[in-house]
């Protein structure tokens, strides 16, 4: 007892540190790939050795120094706690995110994920869900301002429909695998082909979402500068604007993450047949980080979409191929259609 | 087996659903479609016949019905000699007309409806007669009812033929009522309606009992076929499509009363005095409506007449207990009846929908084969041998007067008399003599798709008779088969020279046709008639007018109802008691609610309230009383 | 229970409880919301104390993941100063307390008197470990017809909400 | 005391809260939320129950509480916007409109 305790707290003390560089490192990243997207150097000076390398470190010191403005008609207590939620409900869901397979230690395995219980895709989907609170309250704490207001209200819409797309795509490699287990899910695809290759269009419907949820650049409506400054973080300023890039950089990780796992068959890979663990440690994270360079990606390429479009792609295109998706793999399940 | 006889007796029901739900699809397909499913349902009887002739019977249960008590009602049918014959009577005639209406219903508005309702009839028809308990049979009653309805009213758009219709579904309704009672008299004394447990144990009735049961049976009888207190609807009934009217109205519904009376035979039996009403109205049914027949110039009012008469025969028969002579006479007369209606119905095609023979004659030149297979239907039903009609109702007169009833008898043979007389006047006036045809006009001898059937019926008109009536090897055919089922319930009284009684009847028809033949062709018989008509005038005028029994009716039974329904059941009671009393009842409903208002405040939290403080008040109770 | 379970229990309840009053007695409706999560996720808790998990998940997921959101959220869409700027308490208020402590009162008893039979406690909750697969096992088996009309009444729900706030349905 | 009653007593001071608010309330939006409450203390019970008795039938009942509850928030919150369309407030004791 006492000994899970303890490996729990190290766990989470580690995930804590391994989350918070790979926002510093997810920052200078996406400056330095944007930059080169559009042909220029990025972020140069601050340790010029590195290739700016400190950058987001002199960043977060200019944060926690910056006068922190509060608007006077701001509702103070919802004001200060929406950048909190906003930065701990994805975390929390990081936390049932496996950082790697399984070791196996002796007859048992010890698994690379702070908390794993049987129903792992619930959870995160629950505290990715709750993540909307954040931006609720970042909209109506602000005072009145209408750019927040409709920010957040944009964010919220487009983050609840989505989800239920979302969940609806997830729910074919889970009626593959029949299990709501990360690992078990992972397990399924290593003894044949990933589901991608089953669910192509789940596979697809799934990158989009993820793409909303995040509201990452073809989707993100709530921050477009030109109509609405910021959104829902307009009025906000010093370390509790930082804490929403922080969530939102966690926020595509968990993303790419269960993508990898649920379509991409998670660290089974060529070559790789369970014990040379670091091979499946090495796969794994080659394909989380691809996903993660695919956001950045998509956001110096896309334009953005309009509102109505976003809407009606989700309701009227993406929910029905959905339902009729769910129901054919259903049905493919019933009557035990071969595996390819 | 007892497939094959629940299929036989669906298929038209199949027709009908076809035709009924997609006819609007079914276009000029309709008419094949539901001949297609009689025939199959006539093809599949074949077999069920020759199998019921080998003296097989099938009494088959399906399914159950009404489970209420001890009382079981299941859906069963019963293939004996009884219905076997109606089997193939009521298949092969229905066949033969759909056939005919293919070619005379053509053009005409609703086409599928009319063949769905068709096939409607024939399919509540086999129910009737293949039934094997009464509430079965009750189905098919009221579902011919049903349909005859429908059909008769087919031009619902002609107010005649809407009140033709509505008056035939409230007159056999009256019939219907004693049926009902008789059904539950049976209920009552024997627990069950199926044939088979009732008749084996139908000696236990006692005679009272027995004589209400025949009675009350036999009025519904009087309702379905056309008997003397309720027949006033037939004639109306001519008001639907001639079809129709030689489908329901000659051969098959109106003669369900009959088969009743011959399938309820061990009830009979058990009751003379029953069976003595049963001829005796009967008799004068059969006199009473052929002498209507005699003066009338309306085509097909003079053959709905004489199949008053003709039924009127049948119920002698089946009524002093020969019951194979009038189910014999009930396939004879469908076949020359359903003939005459036939052939009937293409006259009228021919003349554009003009059915009074004061505007016809000479036609045989026109339509000579029309002309020929009426003489033939009308030599039939005048009792000339060697044709069908001579046998049946020969056996029928024959057996009555052996059964002891001489003035029954005595009415028979005048009838048959008449019924010679008015057949050929009405063949001379239509077909002989000069042409009285309007200017314009121009008859054509039907198309070959309504001749073929009539050909077919004739040849079944001149022959049906000869093939079960004669005596071979010592027993007549027809009476050994039906006698399986439904045997003679008196013994005879007196010993007849049968080639007496044949003579009589011949001469009878003969001397029709003598005087017809002498009032309508020779040069001079216009002056004969009009001198008869001044001697006898009451009583021509009786006839003509149909001894004012509408009138009579409409005096006795309709106005009484129609003053008492508006001087007192409208004026005093809806007025003075019931809507009063509906006001009154508002009147207190909303003092009530003006009491009750103060509760209503309109707000929602004053209505939670409400339902908590109840929520608490009930929990509270119930405390209490576990406490 | 165990000692880290009573703890446990001690929070996770108190979570749920003092969710509830903030709900109730906070003036901004926005804020009541925000304690209605935190008193969802103390209930979720008690799920899983009660080794509920498909329901902790699903508590959060559609009580605090849906439900409130949707109430948040049209708040947002409506004027939120005038949802805010109402006074709080109608008149009767007095009346409402009384019933509700009336009605707390009842139950009280009710549970003294109560006897359960606890043998059974904390088993057939799990197929294989797996406490999804035996609420599956249950739902689709034993309650396949309730859950269908379920899904009618979410539709009926659905088509209802559309058309009550629709303009211009004919 | 069996202990199964604490958990019993948490469902029911819910429920008593969830009233309290449901009946002293005015805003649209904390009554519908008091509501909630209300309903989640029942599908509490149900969950109770069943681990206690050792029948998972509770947890699906508790399923079936959840849908309800999310049609009934769905309908009740259309009507509140309907209302605000047309009174311009969700003050619940402004929504008759009888006595006036």
């Amino acid at each position: 007892m006492a000994m899970h305790v303890l490996t729990g707290v190290i766990k989470f003390i580690v995930a804590f540190a391994v989350l918070g560089i790979y926002a510093l490192v997810m920052l200078w990243f996406e400056r330095k790939a944007l930059g080169f997207f559009q042909i220029r150097i990025g972020p140069k000076l601050v340790s010029s050795g590195l290739e700016g390398l400190l950058q987001p470190v002199a960043d977060m010191l200019k944060s926690l120094w910056k006068e922190d403005i509060v608007p006077h008609r701001a509702d103070k207590l919802v004001f200060w706690v929406a950048p909190v939620i906003g930065g701990m409900f994805p975390f929390a869901a990081a936390l049932a995110m496996p950082f790697g397979p399984p070791i196996k230690i002796g007859g048992s395995y010890f698994y690379l994920s702070i908390v794993h219980v049987n129903v792992g895709i619930l959870y995160i989907l629950a505290a990715l869900g709750l993540t909307s609170y954040s931006i609720l309250s970042a909209g109506i704490a602000a005072g009145g301002n209408k750019y927040s207001l409709i920010g957040a209200q944009r964010e919220v819409a487009q983050m609840v429909s989505y989800e239920v797309v979302m969940a609806l795509a997830l729910l074919n490699p889970i009626l593959m695998a029949r299990s709501l287990d990360l690992y078990e899910i992972v397990a399924a695809q290593s003894h044949h082909l990933w589901f991608v290759f089953y669910q192509p269009v789940a596979f697809v419907v799934f990158l989009i979402c993820m793409f909303a949820t995040a509201a990452i650049v073809p989707f993100d409506l709530p921050e477009a500068e030109q109509e609405l400054v910021a959104g829902y973080n307009t009025e906000y300023s010093a370390m509790k604007m930082a804490m929403f890039p922080f969530g939102q950089f966690i926020t595509v990780l968990v993303m790419s993450s269960l993508m990898v796992i649920f379509f991409l068959g998670g660290w089974t890979g060529p070559y790789w047949d369970g014990h040379p663990w670091i091979l499946g440690f090495i796969w794994y994270w080659v394909k989380v980080l691809f996903f993660v360079f695919l956001f950045i990606w998509s956001w110096g390429t896309f334009p953005r979409y309009r509102y109505d479009q976003l809407m009606n792609m989700c309701w009227k295109i993406l929910l029905p191929i959905s339902v009729l998706n769910v129901l054919w793999t259903g049905f493919a399940l019933i009557v035990h259609l071969p595996m390819i | 087996m007892e497939w094959l006889l629940l299929l036989c007796v669906l298929s038209p029901a199949v027709g009908c659903i076809i035709n009924g739900l997609f006819g609007r699809w079914t276009y000029r397909a309709a008419g094949v479609i539901g001949s297609t499913f009689l025939g199959i349902s006539f093809a599949l009887a074949i077999p069920l016949i020759i199998y019921a002739i080998q003296g097989h019977i099938i009494d088959y249960d399906y399914y159950h019905w009404i489970i209420s008590g001890k009382l079981d009602v299941p859906f069963g049918l019963r293939l004996d000699s009884l219905s076997a014959m109606m089997l193939g009577v009521v298949t092969f005639v229905s066949f033969m007309i759909h056939i005919y209406s293919i070619g005379y219903m053509g053009g005409h508005k609703g086409y599928a409806r009319f063949f769905a309702y068709l096939n409607l009839f024939v399919f509540a028809m086999l129910l009737l007669c293949m039934g094997n308990n009464y509430l079965t049979l009750f189905i098919g009653w009221e579902g011919v009812g049903f349909c005859s309805y429908i059909l008769i009213g087919y031009y619902y758009e002609k107010k005649t033929a809407a009140d033709a219709g509505r008056k035939a579904f409230v007159t056999t309704r009256i019939g219907d009522v004693g049926f009902t009672i008789g059904i539950l008299f049976i209920i009552l004394y024997f627990g069950s309606v199926k044939f088979t447990d009732i008749f084996p144990q139908a000696h236990i009735l006692p005679p009272m009992i027995a004589t209400i049961i025949t009675l009350a049976l036999f009025f519904g009888a009087t309702g379905k076929s056309a008997q003397f207190p309720l027949y006033v609807w037939l004639p109306d009934a001519m008001e639907g499509p001639t079809p129709v009217s030689a489908l329901i109205h000659a051969a098959t519904m109106v003669t369900a009363g009959v088969y009743m009376v011959a399938r309820s035979a061990p009830l009979y039996a058990l009751s003379p005095t029953g069976s003595l009403v049963v001829a005796s109205i009967g008799a004068f049914t059969a006199f009473f409506a052929a002498t209507m027949a005699l003066t009338h110039f309306d085509l097909k009012r003079i053959l709905a007449y004489s199949t008053i008469s003709q039924i009127g025969y049948m119920m002698i028969g089946v009524g002093v207990g020969a019951y194979w002579t009038g189910m014999f006479h009930l396939m004879t007369h469908a076949f020359f009846k359903a003939l005459l209606f036939l052939s009937a119905g293409a006259v009228m095609h021919a003349m554009h929908g003009i059915l009074d023979m004061r505007l016809m004659g000479g036609l045989r030149h026109k339509m000579p084969q029309t002309c020929a297979v009426m003489i033939i239907a009308s030599l039939a039903i005048a009792g000339i041998p060697p044709l069908s009609g001579f046998f049946s109702k020969d056996h029928i007169l024959g057996e009555a007067l052996m059964l002891g009833h001489p003035i029954i008898w005595m009415v028979g043979v005048i009838t048959a008399f008449m019924t010679a007389y008015y057949m050929f006047r009405m063949v001379f006036f239509t077909f002989f003599g000069e042409s009285r045809v309007p200017e314009g006009l121009h008859p054509h001898e039907a198309p070959n798709v309504m001749l073929v059937p009539l050909w077919v019926l004739a040849v079944g008109s001149i022959v049906v008779g000869a093939i079960f009536g004669i005596k071979m090897h010592g027993h007549i055919p027809i009476e050994h088969f039906i006698s399986l089922t439904s045997p003679v319930a008196f013994p005879k009284v007196y010993e007849v020279n049968e080639s007496l009684l044949i003579i009589i009847s011949i001469v009878a028809g003969v001397l029709g046709i003598a005087v017809a033949w002498l009032s309508y062709i020779p040069k001079w018989a216009p002056k004969w008639r009009s001198w008869f008509v001044r001697t006898f005038h009451p009583l021509y005028r009786c006839c003509f007018n149909l001894w004012w029994v509408d009138e009579v009716y409409n005096c006795l039974f309709c106005r009484p109802f129609w003053h008492v329904s508006e001087r007192f059941l409208w004026k005093v009671v809806d007025d003075k008691l019931i809507d009063a009393g509906v006001d009154d009842v508002g009147r207190i409903a909303g003092l009530a609610g003006k009491a009750v208002r103060i509760l209503q405040t309109g707000f929602i939290n004053n209505y939670a309230y409400w339902v908590s403080a109840g929520a608490l008040i009930v929990c509270g109770w119930y405390l209490l009383k576990i406490m | 229970m165990t000692g880290i379970e009573a703890c446990v229990f001690a929070i996770v309840s108190l979570m749920a409880i003092v969710g509830a009053l903030g709900v109730v007695f906070c003036r901004n409706p926005y804020h009541s919301a925000l304690w209605m999560v935190f008193s969802f996720v103390g209930i979720a808790g008690l799920f899983a104390l009660l080794q509920a998990y498909f329901l902790t998940a699903l508590q959060i997921i559609v009580y605090a993941g849906a439900i409130v959101v949707m109430i948040a959220f049209v708040m947002m869409t409506i004027d939120f100063r005038k949802v805010r700027g109402l006074s709080k308490f109608v008149p009767q208020w007095l009346w409402g307390l009384i019933i509700s402590f009336g009605i707390l009162i009842d139950l009280f008893i009710l549970t003294s008197k109560m006897k359960i039979d606890v043998s059974q406690a904390g088993k057939n909750l799990a197929i294989a470990g797996s406490n999804t697969k035996a609420l599956g096992m249950e739902l689709f088996t034993s309650y396949l017809f309730p859950f269908e009309m379920v899904a009618v009444i979410l539709l009926v729900a659905l088509i209802g909400v559309v058309v009550l706030t629709k303009r211009g349905i004919k | 005391m069996q202990y199964y009653v604490p958990f019993l007593m948490v469902a029911f001071i819910l429920f008593a809260v969830g009233a309290i608010g449901v009946l002293v309330r005015r805003n649209f939006f904390v009554v519908l939320m008091s509501l909630e409450i209300m309903i989640n203390s029942a599908g509490l019970v149900f969950v109770i129950l069943s681990y206690f008795s050792g029948t998972i039938s509770g947890q699906v009942f508790f399923i079936f509480v959840a849908a309800v509850a999310a049609s009934e928030t769905a309908v009740g919150l259309a009507i509140a916007v309907l209302m605000y369309r047309v009174r311009h407030t969700v003050d619940v004791t402004e929504f008759s409109i009888m006595k006036r």
